[in-house]
């Protein structure tokens, strides 16, 4: 009969972005300075099924970050804000199901602020540590 | 319980539809000889066959799921001619949803409806029996229950309602065609959001450990998804792996696949659950699959201010989306 | 010979140390089957485990080997186990499961050439202690299928309780041995057939479920007959009646990918009541709708194995009954398709 | 585990409740509902709505005739109309102001690639919406009949105007004109799904606040205009007749409004769209209600010989390919052309198992 201890999480961020909230330069610059994230690139944030999310979560991955557009300036019309409620949805789940919901992740492109990624990365490293992952 | 009066004025109004045609056929719920406690959904075809249908407080089976889901009871009817159906609270609320999704004609079906005076919950009874059930009878207070080993026991009928029922605020069957007089016996109700709100004050490690350790007993026999009057891909079902390009669903008992179904399951239904408690009922391990949709109601609730199953009309929230929630004024 | 309460605990205590002991334990509202850690944990009050004791041979998901890019590793030989507190109509499960998975030979004439080598790996180590029901549930029916309350059919050493003590009837080679290994623990004395009949006597006049099975092997006559659609009415197709079942065997290989080279294979349960189970990849289903998948569990147990080995493969445990969502009552299929009959 | 939070500049309670670290919040909070960078659009679009409410009260005033018209603006800049001078002067301003934030709105949207697949149709009527704007502001200069009228008046060709011709400049050109800039507006509108069409209250009161002080700095000088040669030259509005001659501004502007237009069919993904498999769908037509083109339509699937049954199916040329409804089927029925569920899924496990 299987565990709670059968659950491990490695130390392992995946990131699903919207083709168009990071690319070229941007993207690579991320890939360089974060050699251990995938970066799985999606045709908009609406397009994420969070199942697929949620099946990298209990197959050990670390944390899910799902990095959109602006909310009112998603170029598919409103694909980002599905992608938030989905998010939410998927969150209140995973906590019911005993998963922490923290691991799983929303954050949006913010055309001011270049550094919100790489912050939220950095923010999810630290909550790994926190949680006792080792590399 | 319902009186001998409403009872025989229920069965003569289906026989009356039965023998003029109106209706091909009416499922409701009937005794099961030889289980005591145990209803099961019956399709009553003939005026005699009326006769058998009852409904008491072991009706416990969602007959919506029969309408729309895996298991299509509705037989091919004549122009003009309808399918009879009885429905309690938490059903109608299911057959709405259904509707909602295109799933059920609601101009098909000729929907009676009955107050719920709540179900018992009777695997509650004989766990706290010594001796098993030999036969069981209930007069809206007491439930008399006569055991196999001869001894007789009177129980409070209040301590064995199924501890969803009591939390439930929809008693009443909605947007029926036809609504049975309301005598049943009142139960007690709860205060669900206040009954949530202390489950969820306590710490996420607690509610996670005593969740997984009840998940960790899941065979996957999927019960709870045959059982959802929620769900309605038929043999569709993305669970059905064989068919699939992308297995989500890896066969075999591991802890991921077990929370991986599930997740599919109630993300699935997160938006759309009614909370008919089905699918913790269903469950051959008795896990308590109705904390989840009950956290999912709550969220459903709190967040977007949507109950399912309230209107025939309504979108979901995760098919729609607010303007102010975009523009964050 | 007999053997105090305490004292058999205490020597299936002592053989956790050469054994894996499987007992039915308290895990929530139900009781399974569980390798027992702390032998107070062994629950044996429970009638009737929500799991039959067969997961023990014949766990759900099983591996069978693993594949390292170019080599295959073999699992695990399975370490001797002991099955403990396993009820009559769950021992006799195992038994009926021998005929498929040990190549019997068949009433019809045919050959079974295959024996499964992990089921026998599994069965040959595993010694099963029955323990006799004291009293039965509503949904208890053993008696209709030629065991009773206090059969010893299936099991190796089959206790009977008497007063503070166990009475043991040891059927098998293995049970005796294990008696020989542990001669100090058991005392002489005491008639076991009549503790037998005492427990059988007692429990059988209080059990109500009646199946009947007089019209086993003649259902086949009924095939083509609408009367399937009425018994499996409000079936939901959901496969507890077969996952739960203690001679149910339908089983799957699943490949699991488990690294970028490597893969397990698992032996998985299957059931017949699933859709997919018979969906061929034509997308053509033979069996395409409830009454249909019903009728091939109703006829698996009651027509096909009759035919095959002379045995009806249910041994009245009455878990489909109980367990099923619907209230599908396996009692009231047979009176309906006798009556058909 | 709560939706982001939505700050906003005028809770001051945020600085109190969030302590020290809050002031960073409300700072950048208040500085991004400021950020003109992220309003182009609603600035241009609240500059005509400066341009109408001044012109409303500038043709009271204002007599279309050859003989009239200067002496109506000197009246009006005179000190006989209160804030005369200063209507007027916003007046020219937010003209020259309305252009220069409509060439920056759409740099803008180019650099930001929003002019391309399903944005084109509102780039092209952008690109009509500035034209008509030059074109205003040019008739508008010619309505005063003073020394730079007599300029565009001569580009044009024309020493001399009839009365009429001053009346239907005035009329066609200059009141009728921005009633059709207001029917493309609905157009350009239309086109985005919860198009930001006003600017934030901070941002209107700061900028309009900039524009009424530079207006009243600066107002414009009346009398140096009726002097040909002596007047100040608007670059911004009338850039178009200091290019010498008709045929050179007519073929410049028409090299513009060409490689403007051509724009956004260069560097063109391949078209690709969702795709149902009939055989599963289950028609529950979520997917309906999710698409944002209304791109997918019901439609019957013949099961069976005799038996057919409602699926959704994706009108190929109004798919977007966003996948809002491959991610919302719940038999994962939908497919989306070049990201597959099983690409995806696979691409997925591929970094679980690293």
């Amino acid at each position: 009969m299987p565990s709670i201890e059968d659950l491990p999480i490695k130390r392992k961020i995946i990131v699903f972005h919207c083709e168009s909230a990071l690319k070229g330069k941007d993207l690579e610059n991320h890939k360089d300075k974060f050699p251990e994230v995938g970066f799985v690139k999606l045709s908009c944030t609406g397009r994420l099924n969070p199942v697929v999310a949620f099946k990298a979560l209990v197959e050990g991955v670390g944390a899910i970050i799902i990095y959109g557009c602006p909310l009112n300036d998603c170029h598919n019309f409103d694909g980002n804000m599905f992608a938030k409620r989905r998010v939410f949805a998927a969150q209140s789940v995973a906590e019911a199901l005993g998963v922490d919901p923290e691991r799983l992740s929303y954050v949006q492109k913010d055309p001011l602020d270049y550094g919100v990624l790489t912050r939220e990365i950095s923010a999810m490293k630290r909550k790994l540590d926190s949680m006792g992952v080792e590399a | 319980m319902m009186t001998e009066k409403t009872l025989a004025y229920f069965r003569k109004i289906v026989k009356e539809a039965i023998k003029s045609g109106k209706i091909a056929g009416f499922l409701g719920w009937r005794e099961v000889a030889d289980m005591p406690g145990k209803t099961r959904a019956f399709v009553a075809t003939t005026p005699e066959e009326v006769d058998l249908l009852v409904f008491n407080s072991f009706s416990r089976e969602n007959l919506s799921r029969l309408l729309g889901g895996k298991t299509f009871y509705i037989p091919e009817l004549k122009k003009g001619q309808k399918f009879g159906v009885m429905v309690k609270g938490c059903d109608s609320r299911n057959l709405l949803a259904n509707v909602a999704e295109n799933k059920v004609d609601r101009d098909n079906l000729w929907v009676i409806g009955v107050k719920c005076p709540g179900t018992i919950d009777i695997d509650l009874v004989r766990s706290g029996l010594d001796s098993d059930i030999k036969n069981i009878t209930d007069d809206g207070t007491t439930l008399h229950v006569e055991m196999l080993d001869g001894k007789k026991a009177d129980l409070v009928k209040s301590d064995y309602y199924d501890p969803r029922c009591l939390r439930c605020p929809y008693t009443s069957a909605l947007e029926v065609d036809e609504l049975l007089p309301d005598d049943m016996p009142k139960k007690p109700t709860k205060n669900w959001e206040k009954w949530m709100e202390s489950y969820l004050q306590k710490p996420f490690e607690e509610r996670r450990a005593y969740i997984i350790s009840q998940l960790s007993r899941c065979t996957m026999c999927f019960a709870c998804r045959d059982a959802c009057p929620g769900c309605y891909c038929n043999t569709n079902c993305i669970m059905d792996y064989p068919k699939l390009p992308e297995p989500y669903l890896q066969k075999g008992t591991s802890l991921a696949s077990i929370l991986t179904y599930h997740f599919i399951h109630y993300f699935h239904l997160s938006d759309r659950c009614t909370n008919c408690g089905e699918c913790a009922r269903a469950c051959p391990e008795s896990i308590p699959l109705n904390l989840i949709t009950e956290q999912l109601g709550y969220m459903t609730k709190t967040t977007w201010d949507f109950e399912p199953g309230t209107s025939d009309k309504a979108k979901t929230p995760l098919a729609l989306y607010k303007v102010e929630e975009v523009l964050g004024r | 010979m007999k053997i105090k309460k305490e004292k058999m605990l205490s020597l299936i205590d002592e053989s956790r140390k050469t054994h894996v002991v499987y007992a039915p334990q308290k895990n929530g509202a139900v009781t399974n089957f569980k390798k027992v850690e702390d032998i107070k944990s062994i629950d044996l009050k429970t009638v009737r485990t929500a799991t039959p004791a067969k997961e023990a041979v014949f766990p759900q998901t099983e591996l069978i080997y693993k594949v390292e890019s170019d080599k295959v590793h073999q699992a695990d030989a399975s370490k001797p186990a002991i099955l403990f507190g396993v009820r009559p109509c769950d021992a006799r499960g195992i038994q009926v499961l021998d005929n498929f998975f040990l190549a019997r030979d068949r009433k019809d004439g045919g050959k079974q050439p295959f024996e499964d080598p992990y089921w026998k790996e599994k069965r040959d180590k595993t010694l099963i202690i029955a323990i006799a029901c004291e009293k039965p549930l509503s949904t208890c029916a053993c008696s209709s299928l030629g065991i009773h309350p206090a059969s010893e059919a299936g099991s190796d050493i089959l206790l009977v309780p008497e007063g503070d003590s166990y009475q043991l009837v040891v059927s098998t080679e293995k049970g005796k041995a294990f008696i020989e290994a542990n001669k100090s623990m058991f005392e002489d004395g005491g008639d076991a057939k009549a503790a037998q009949e005492k427990v059988k006597k007692a429990c059988e006049s209080m059990m109500i479920f009646k199946l009947d099975t007089s019209k086993a092997g003649q259902y086949m006559k009924l095939y083509e007959s609408p009367i399937w659609q009425k018994v499996s009415q409000g079936c939901i197709s959901c496969g507890v009646c077969t996952f739960f079942c203690p001679t149910c065997h339908c089983f799957e290989m699943r490949d699991r990918k488990t690294g970028a080279v490597s893969c397990d294979r698992d032996k998985c349960w299957d059931s017949c009541h699933f859709t997919v189970y018979s969906l061929e990849a034509s997308g053509h289903n033979p069996r395409p709708d409830v009454a249909a998948r019903y009728r091939n569990k109703i006829l698996d147990k009651y027509q096909y194995h009759m035919t095959l080995y002379g045995e009806i493969a249910c041994t009245g445990c009455g878990r489909c009954s109980d367990l099923c969502p619907s209230g599908i009552s396996l009692s009231e299929t047979l009176k309906t398709l006798g009556g058909a009959l | 585990m709560s939706p982001s939070k939505s700050y906003s500049p005028f809770k001051p309670l945020n600085f109190l409740i969030n302590g020290t670290l809050g002031i960073f919040d409300v700072l950048k909070a208040g500085f991004e509902s400021v950020n003109i960078l992220n309003s182009l659009g609603s600035i241009t679009f609240l500059l005509l709505f400066i341009q109408i409410l001044t012109g409303f009260v500038l043709s009271f005033f204002y007599m279309p005739s050859l003989d009239q018209a200067q002496k109506s603006i000197m009246y009006i800049m005179s000190d006989k109309i209160p804030y005369g001078l200063f209507i007027r002067t916003l007046h020219r301003y937010a003209a020259d102001a309305m252009i220069l934030f409509a060439a920056a709105h759409m740099l803008r949207k180019l650099f930001a690639q929003r002019h391309t697949s399903t944005r084109s149709v509102g780039w092209f009527v952008g690109v009509a919406l500035l034209v008509f704007t030059v074109l205003i502001t040019i008739t508008g200069y010619i309505l005063p009949m003073d020394g730079r009228a007599s300029e565009i008046l001569k580009f044009f060709g024309r020493g001399q105007i009839t009365e009429v011709a001053l009346l239907v400049i005035y009329r066609a050109f200059h009141i009728g004109a921005p009633i059709l800039v207001f029917a493309l507006l609905v157009w350009h509108f239309a086109r985005i799904s919860r198009p930001p069409v006003i600017p934030t209250f901070a941002l209107s009161l700061i900028f309009l606040g900039v524009l009424a002080v530079i207006v009243g700095l600066f107002p414009i000088a009346g009398k140096t205009d009726l002097k040909a040669g002596k007047y100040v030259f608007d670059w911004i509005g009338l850039f178009t007749i200091r290019l010498g001659s008709p045929t050179i501004a007519a073929s410049a502007w028409g090299f513009l409004i060409a490689v403007l237009i051509a724009l956004p069919f260069f560097g063109r993904k391949i078209k690709t769209a969702a795709v149902v498999d009939p055989v599963r769908c289950s028609g529950c037509f979520t997917c309906i209600t999710l698409c944002p083109k209304n791109a997918i339509t019901q439609k019957k699937f013949n099961i069976s010989r005799n038996k057919t049954k409602d699926v959704a199916f994706v009108v190929r040329k109004k798919c977007q390919a966003c996948g809002i409804c491959v991610a919302g089927c719940l038999p994962q029925v939908i497919d989306l052309e070049g990201f597959e569920n099983k690409v995806i899924l696979e691409e997925v496990k591929g970094l679980c198992l690293q």
